[in-house]
């Protein structure tokens, strides 16, 4: 049915309720920085005994230096600001924080792919490992992230690891999670019925891991990357803070509320989700790649 | 050149100008080293750095090193930078609160991690039971408490989070301050610590030596020229959140806890500064940061003997 | 302890042991029956590597500020009982509890009312991708800024933490009921609410469950790191910062297995759950 | 598109069985389901006229519109063109006003309720009381053959078992028009002629209007008092054959001459719309 | 318990289709699955002989055993008791040297795999090169009628295409014994003679052993060299009937006497067994 949608149609399908959802959410904002913003402004910015206008005081909630939340054209001033007038290698270019939290995000990305598929083979193969491995993985994802962080680095650092490698560690640990999961239980999709086929062909075991149990899961792993390059996006941003905050938006955020300045924790935040959306449309787009090479199942 | 490594407790700023300074003056270089400065932050215990063999020399606050030595990493104070203590209590007139009579039934915000206990002996000090004539929350890392009416008052550094406080636009008449220096409850803040087990290499003293003698010079050369240990800081902020005009306030501020800053006194710790500081740590409430007085091992002044050669 | 290691015998022996361990394991997964077999398996392998943890912990003679032995954190645990109580009670007692029910409820009744709007679900699903990419760590210095530093900050980023994971699942579990059991209810001209009732939930059941379960650890790992912007003087994330701060890392290792015991039970417990309500699932069936 | 036999449809033939009232009524009926590349003409002008009481099995090849045809009877599919009436009334209407019971190929048992939970849902949507409710599904359920069974769940089953579930849920509805799917699809032989022998039965009994897919010659000639044969590639009606066997039957049936010529009829019609 | 009939199976009857050289030896097995309750006896004593090139039928109600009995000769499932041997050997090694070609009551095609790799699949398995992996696959895909939808993806097929599919992907292994579960199950009747009479045709030319479960008496009388009746409850050998119809068959053989009569003996056989 929706291959039949012509272009302006599939635009006022898909977009415009994004664009409708987006405008309401816009306006939400700006009612709530009015509203949260408006005590400030009354004690810190207005002056009280000369007295003021309604409109002076949303006026005052919408330019405020250090309002509670501030209104989107701040942070879309501050966004534009940060984009345009420092060079891309600059530390007050957003851009640069963006390569460096996507740096190890990839890479831990990548790295908790391999461990959740070599973890999840494993399982799927090893009865000992099933019992004794998956609920420990389980209780691994119950342990706060911020908490060991530190300590993570500290021993990996003695260990010899630095630079993004660390960060990408931390990344890597919330991002297996999903991909271990997704991919026991892909691996495990194939009917009885489809096992047995490769049963009767006397397939080896490595056989049957490539030819049938891999391509089965594929349509499992696909939507636990999705969430995977997601979590390591949080993992590399909170890896960021016990690294001394020197670069990448978890930096970004962590010196933005030091310094008090909201808004640059909010242009930080908006671009975190604009990088988490640009890595999930990534493996999305690798995934529409991968199953169409397959004939679209 | 040999290799050293610095690990700061806080994030890049003017509280740690001396360093910076002397890096972007030279000075390191000059004296033959090649100096590695880490930026710290809320989340890096610098001890920890340290006994992961990290860092060969950390920045702290006596009262986490004490706590650190105790909990077996024999750290050993070699210099005291700040002589004076810049931790006070900022709170708003507004909510109350005139002088320390009148905390009673507030909110108070205390940065944890050791800096508690200074807190729990002036309360002590005071009469007021933590428990249920004052409310303790425990602070982040930003003045946010006092400025959403959370708390009557927070800790602040004079250098610091008290100005963020005037910057996001309370006026200074509408607030109170009360230094910890002056309470007589006040602690020993950035010091320079290493392992203890080091100090009997005579390579390493004399490589520290060179380190903590060019490191003063920075920070002499920081508390004359403000304006410079600015723009050292900013450029070695990697995040690109320091200002100039905040860190040159900043840099103003510290020096006057630097009261030595030009004299031949920088860095020497007074053993009855030591003193002082572990007699309030001792005395904080029922969980005390440390059980038993650490002694003079805790503190050498090798280091800042080789320093003066 | 030094001396052991130098020991020639050491590494061999340790080899040796790791060997009975895998072994012993191995023994006990090939056990047939029983449904406690893979709890004790699981425990048994727990308990090997608590044993080599504290053995190479104390061979290597690994600093306690980095990582202290086993025994240090049981005992730690045993000192501070009324502490880590008062600790549990203020974070799961309070934020992860009531956040957890506040986002994972009003996923659902959102994701409910929206069931009957694609519109909004287009809308809806790609702004709910766009929030799931920020961070905690963003979010909880916010909350803490607009909430104060009491629990409700922290169950406000637990609520926002939930929530969308269980309007996701929620949808798209409402969409598995299969084609032919909806044609069904159609031709019995039932109505919305029955159609609901009577088959909608029942078969996203297992999806709801799901959120559920990722809900309550996401829900934990939220609380306690909110606590680190901000905090009364209790609470596992409190606990954590302060006492990493002071060094006292068996402490700081017991609010962790504090955390970590409560998440695996909570998920557990739900697991629990979820085969009783739905017995039905072919994944609950197979046992 | 020769279905010429379906024009004297108007008129009802003259068999005791045949009631006048009309139950269905599809006129010049087309569905074409928009795909991909081309359009497929599931359906193409059709003329089906069935009388209240009637048991009509539409038999051919896979893919000819059997089940789409069902689906538009029972307002589960849209017709591109034409009109079908329902009881006087549109599918639509017929269907709100809880006219069909429709047996799916599959059984689409509820796996969270037992047996006698699912033989009772239909019921429960009609609004009838708990205990009505139940001593009608128990009935219906022994009438299938599944006393003792009202307390499993579906999967505990075979599928033969599922199945009967399913047709008993379907009659315990007591719909005006009975859909029927290939219901015995996945059965034995055995099994499946004793099912084929309880439903002629039941409707011998009850006179439902019953519309019936198949794809087993025997089971549509045992079974029907009507056979509309079809044929794919567009989904047309080739034949409509009027059954000549009496009302009253039993197996023994099938292996007299009239059984066998009225099959024969069946095959060499199948064959024709085979290509 | 009587199989009668089936002792003097070790002297193979006199028919010339039957080589002498044994391809399936099953004696006294039983199989027993533990259920949650009771023990379900799913074998119980079962005693076969199949020689080489023989099609042999099992046919019985649903439970019986029949797919059981299949799944021990192929090495799918452990016998409780007695003695299986394939070629002269276990079932096990049997499987290693690739004896068998299975075909599901499902297709079981893999959807990421286009028709030709589906057929290719245990070519691979086996080691063949591509090019003649390739060919081989071609050939059979001509063979059921499939040629020109080598490059299709299964869900693009009607279920008859894709269990056609399925059988080429067997027989491309070139299996010693061909072991086909209902495999026409799902069809309707004229595609299902159609493939009925290209199985015979296959069989004819290349007399593998086939071992063919079917839950139509027509079809395992025109196919079989010999019908295995069976019966549940404990699942059981009831009778063993070696075709007395010639190796030639065509479809019009279905209206003659000798296969109605032997219809009718398999119809009793099944009847006997049924309660
Ligand atoms: N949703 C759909 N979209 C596109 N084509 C469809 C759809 N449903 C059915 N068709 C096509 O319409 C035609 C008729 O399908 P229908 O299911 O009515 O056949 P049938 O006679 O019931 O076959 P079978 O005996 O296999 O059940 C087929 O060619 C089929 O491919
Ligand atoms: N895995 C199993 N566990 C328990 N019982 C089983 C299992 N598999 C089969 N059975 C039982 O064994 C008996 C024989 O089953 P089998 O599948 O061989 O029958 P069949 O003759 O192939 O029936 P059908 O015609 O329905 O395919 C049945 O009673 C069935 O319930
Ligand atoms: C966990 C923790 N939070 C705050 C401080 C206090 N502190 C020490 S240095 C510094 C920066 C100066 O503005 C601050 C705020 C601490 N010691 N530990
Ligand atoms: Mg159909
Ligand atoms: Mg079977």
């Amino acid at each position: 049915m929706a291959t039949t949608r012509s272009l302006p149609q599939r635009l006022v399908h898909d977009w415009l309720p994004v664009a409708v959802v987006l405008l309401a959410v816009l306006i939400a904002w700006y009612v709530a920085a009015w509203g949260l913003n408006a005590q400030g402004a009354i004690e810190r910015v207005l002056d009280e005994e000369a007295g003021y206008t309604q409109m002076e005081l949303f006026e005052a909630t919408m330019t405020m230096e250090r309002p509670l939340m501030p209104a989107p054209h701040q942070v879309a001033m501050d966004f534009y600001e940060s984009l345009t007038e420092w060079p891309i290698d600059s530390p007050r270019n957003l851009i640069y924080h963006v390569i460096v939290t996507g740096q190890s995000t990839l890479l831990g990305f990548a790295m908790g792919t391999a461990l959740g598929l070599v973890l999840s083979v494993l399982i799927v193969h090893s009865r000992t490992l099933d019992k004794a491995l998956l609920p420990w993985i389980v209780a691994s994802q119950t342990v706060p992230v911020l908490a060991i962080a530190p300590i993570v680095l500290v021993i990996l650092g003695s260990l010899g690891f630095a630079g993004t490698a660390p960060k990408a560690v931390i990344a890597m640990y919330l991002c297996f999670f999903p991909v271990t999961v997704a991919m026991v239980q892909g691996l495990r999709s194939p009917q009885k019925i489809e096992t047995e086929m490769m049963h009767t062909y006397a397939a080896s075991r490595w056989q049957s891991l490539w030819l049938l149990r891999l391509p089965a899961a594929l349509p499992f792993l696909f939507p636990a990357l999705r969430v995977g390059v997601a979590a390591g996006l949080v993992g590399a941003m909170v890896a960021e803070l016990p690294t001394g905050a020197q670069a990448g938006l978890g930096a970004r955020l962590l010196t933005g509320s030091y310094y008090g300045q909201t808004t640059q924790i909010w242009s930080a935040l908006v671009m975190s989700a604009l990088l988490g959306l640009a890595l999930t449309g990534i493996v999305a787009g690798v995934e529409r790649l991968v199953l169409r090479s397959r004939g679209g199942v | 050149a040999d290799k050293v490594t610095v690990q700061l407790k806080w994030v890049p700023q003017a509280q740690f100008a001396g360093y910076y300074m002397a890096a972007a003056k030279g000075f390191y270089k000059d004296a033959g080293l090649e100096v590695t400065i880490k930026p710290g932050g809320p989340d890096i215990a610098p001890t920890q750095v340290i006994a992961g063999k990290q860092a060969d020399i950390v920045v702290d606050w006596m009262p986490s090193a004490l706590a650190a030595r105790e909990a077996g990493v024999p750290l050993v104070n070699v210099a005291q930078v700040f002589n004076q203590s810049g931790l006070m209590l900022t709170c708003k007139k507004a909510s109350g609160v005139a002088s320390p009579k009148d905390f009673k039934g507030k909110t108070l915000g205390v940065w944890y991690g050791g800096n508690e206990y200074p807190f729990l002996n002036w309360m002590g000090k005071l009469g007021l039971k933590t428990d249920s004539d004052i409310k303790i929350l425990k602070q982040g890392f930003n003045v946010d408490p006092l400025l959403q009416n959370q708390a009557a008052c927070i800790s602040t550094m004079i250098y610091n989070e008290y100005w963020q406080v005037v910057d996001a636009g309370v006026k200074e008449k509408d607030l109170v301050t009360f230094f910890y220096e002056k309470e007589g409850v006040a602690t020993l803040e950035d010091g320079l610590y290493v392992l203890e087990d080091n100090l009997k290499d005579a390579a390493f003293v004399a490589k520290m030596g060179k380190f903590l003698k060019a490191t003063l010079k920075g920070w002499d050369a920081a508390v004359k020229d403000p304006e410079g240990a600015a723009k050292a800081v900013v450029a070695a902020d990697t995040s690109g959140s320091a200002s100039l005009k905040v860190q040159k306030r900043q840099m103003e501020n510290v020096a006057k806890l630097i009261t030595n800053a030009g004299t031949k006194k920088i860095g020497y710790l007074e053993p009855a500064a030591y003193e002082r500081t572990v007699k309030v740590l001792l005395a904080g409430g029922s969980d005390p940061v440390i059980k038993k007085d650490p002694g003079k091992a805790a503190y050498s002044h090798a280091i800042y003997d080789a320093a003066q050669k | 302890m030094t001396e052991s290691v130098t020991s020639m015998w050491f590494w061999p022996g340790m080899l040796l042991l790791a060997l009975v361990a895998g072994y012993s394991v191995y023994r006990m997964a090939a056990v047939q029956g029983a449904r406690w077999v893979g709890m004790a398996t699981a425990a048994l392998f727990g308990v090997w590597v608590v044993l080599f943890w504290e053995i190479l912990v104390r061979a290597l003679d690994v600093p306690r500020v980095l990582l202290p032995a086993p025994s240090l954190v049981m005992g730690s645990m045993v000192d501070h009982a009324p502490k880590l109580w008062g600790d549990f009670v203020q974070t799961v007692g309070k934020a992860v509890v009531i956040g957890w029910a506040l986002g994972c409820g009003s996923g659902f009744l959102v994701a409910v009312a929206i069931d009957r709007m694609p519109f909004l679900q287009r809308g809806l699903l790609p702004v709910a991708s766009l929030t799931s990419a920020i961070p905690l760590v963003g979010v909880a210095p916010i909350a803490v800024m607009w909430f104060g530093f009491e629990w409700p900050s922290k169950a406000a980023v637990v609520v926002l933490m939930t929530f969308f994971p269980m309007l996701v699942s929620t949808l798209a579990g409402l969409k598995a009921a299969g084609k032919l059991e909806r044609e069904l209810m159609y031709s019995y001209a039932a109505s919305y609410t029955r159609t609901l009732l009577a088959l909608r939930l029942p078969a996203a059941l297992p999806f709801i469950f799901g959120a559920l379960k990722v809900n309550a650890t996401l829900a934990l790992i939220g609380a306690i790191v909110a606590e680190f912007f901000g905090s009364p003087t209790s609470g596992l994330g409190f606990r954590i910062s302060t006492e990493a701060a002071r060094m006292n890392m068996p402490l700081v290792w017991g609010a962790i297995v504090v955390a970590a015991v409560t998440g695996s039970l909570a998920y557990a417990l739900l697991v629990q759950l979820e085969r009783r309500a739905a017995f039905w699932h072919p994944s609950v069936r197979e046992g | 598109m020769n279905h010429s036999e379906s024009t004297h449809l108007g008129t009802a033939p003259s068999q005791t069985h045949l009631q006048q009232r009309t139950a269905v009524e599809v006129r010049n009926a087309s569905v074409i389901y928009q795909t991909a590349d081309t359009p497929v003409h599931a359906l193409s002008d059709i003329d089906l006229h069935i009388a209240e009481g009637e048991f009509v099995s539409l038999i051919g090849p896979s893919g000819c519109g059997k089940t789409t045809l069902m689906r538009v009877i029972a307002d589960l599919e849209h017709i591109s063109a034409g009109e079908v009436l329902v009881n006087g009334v549109s599918p639509h209407d017929a269907r709100l006003a809880r006219a069909y019971g429709y047996v799916f190929q599959a059984p689409a048992l509820f796996p969270w309720r037992n047996v006698l939970a699912n033989v009772t849902l239909p019921l429960q949507i009609q609004g009838k009381g708990k205990a009505e409710a139940k001593r009608i599904a128990m009935e219906h359920l022994e009438r299938v053959g599944l006393k003792g069974f009202e307390g499993k769940y579906p999967w505990q089953l075979s599928g033969g078992m599922q199945q009967r579930v399913s047709i008993a849920r379907a009659l315990s509805f007591e719909p005006k028009i009975l859909m029927m799917d290939e219901p015995f699809g996945a059965l034995d032989e055995i099994t499946r002629d004793r099912l084929n022998e309880q439903l002629q039965q039941l409707w011998q009994r009850e006179r439902r209007t019953v519309v019936f897919v198949t794809h087993s010659i025997a089971e549509a000639v045992y079974l029907s008092t009507k056979i509309v044969v079809m044929s794919p590639r567009p989904g047309r009606i080739v034949k409509v054959i009027d059954s000549p066997l009496p009302d009253e039957r039993h197996l023994g049936l099938r292996d007299t001459p009239a059984f066998m010529e009225l099959a024969h009829e069946v095959r060499e019609a199948l064959a024709d719309g085979h290509h």
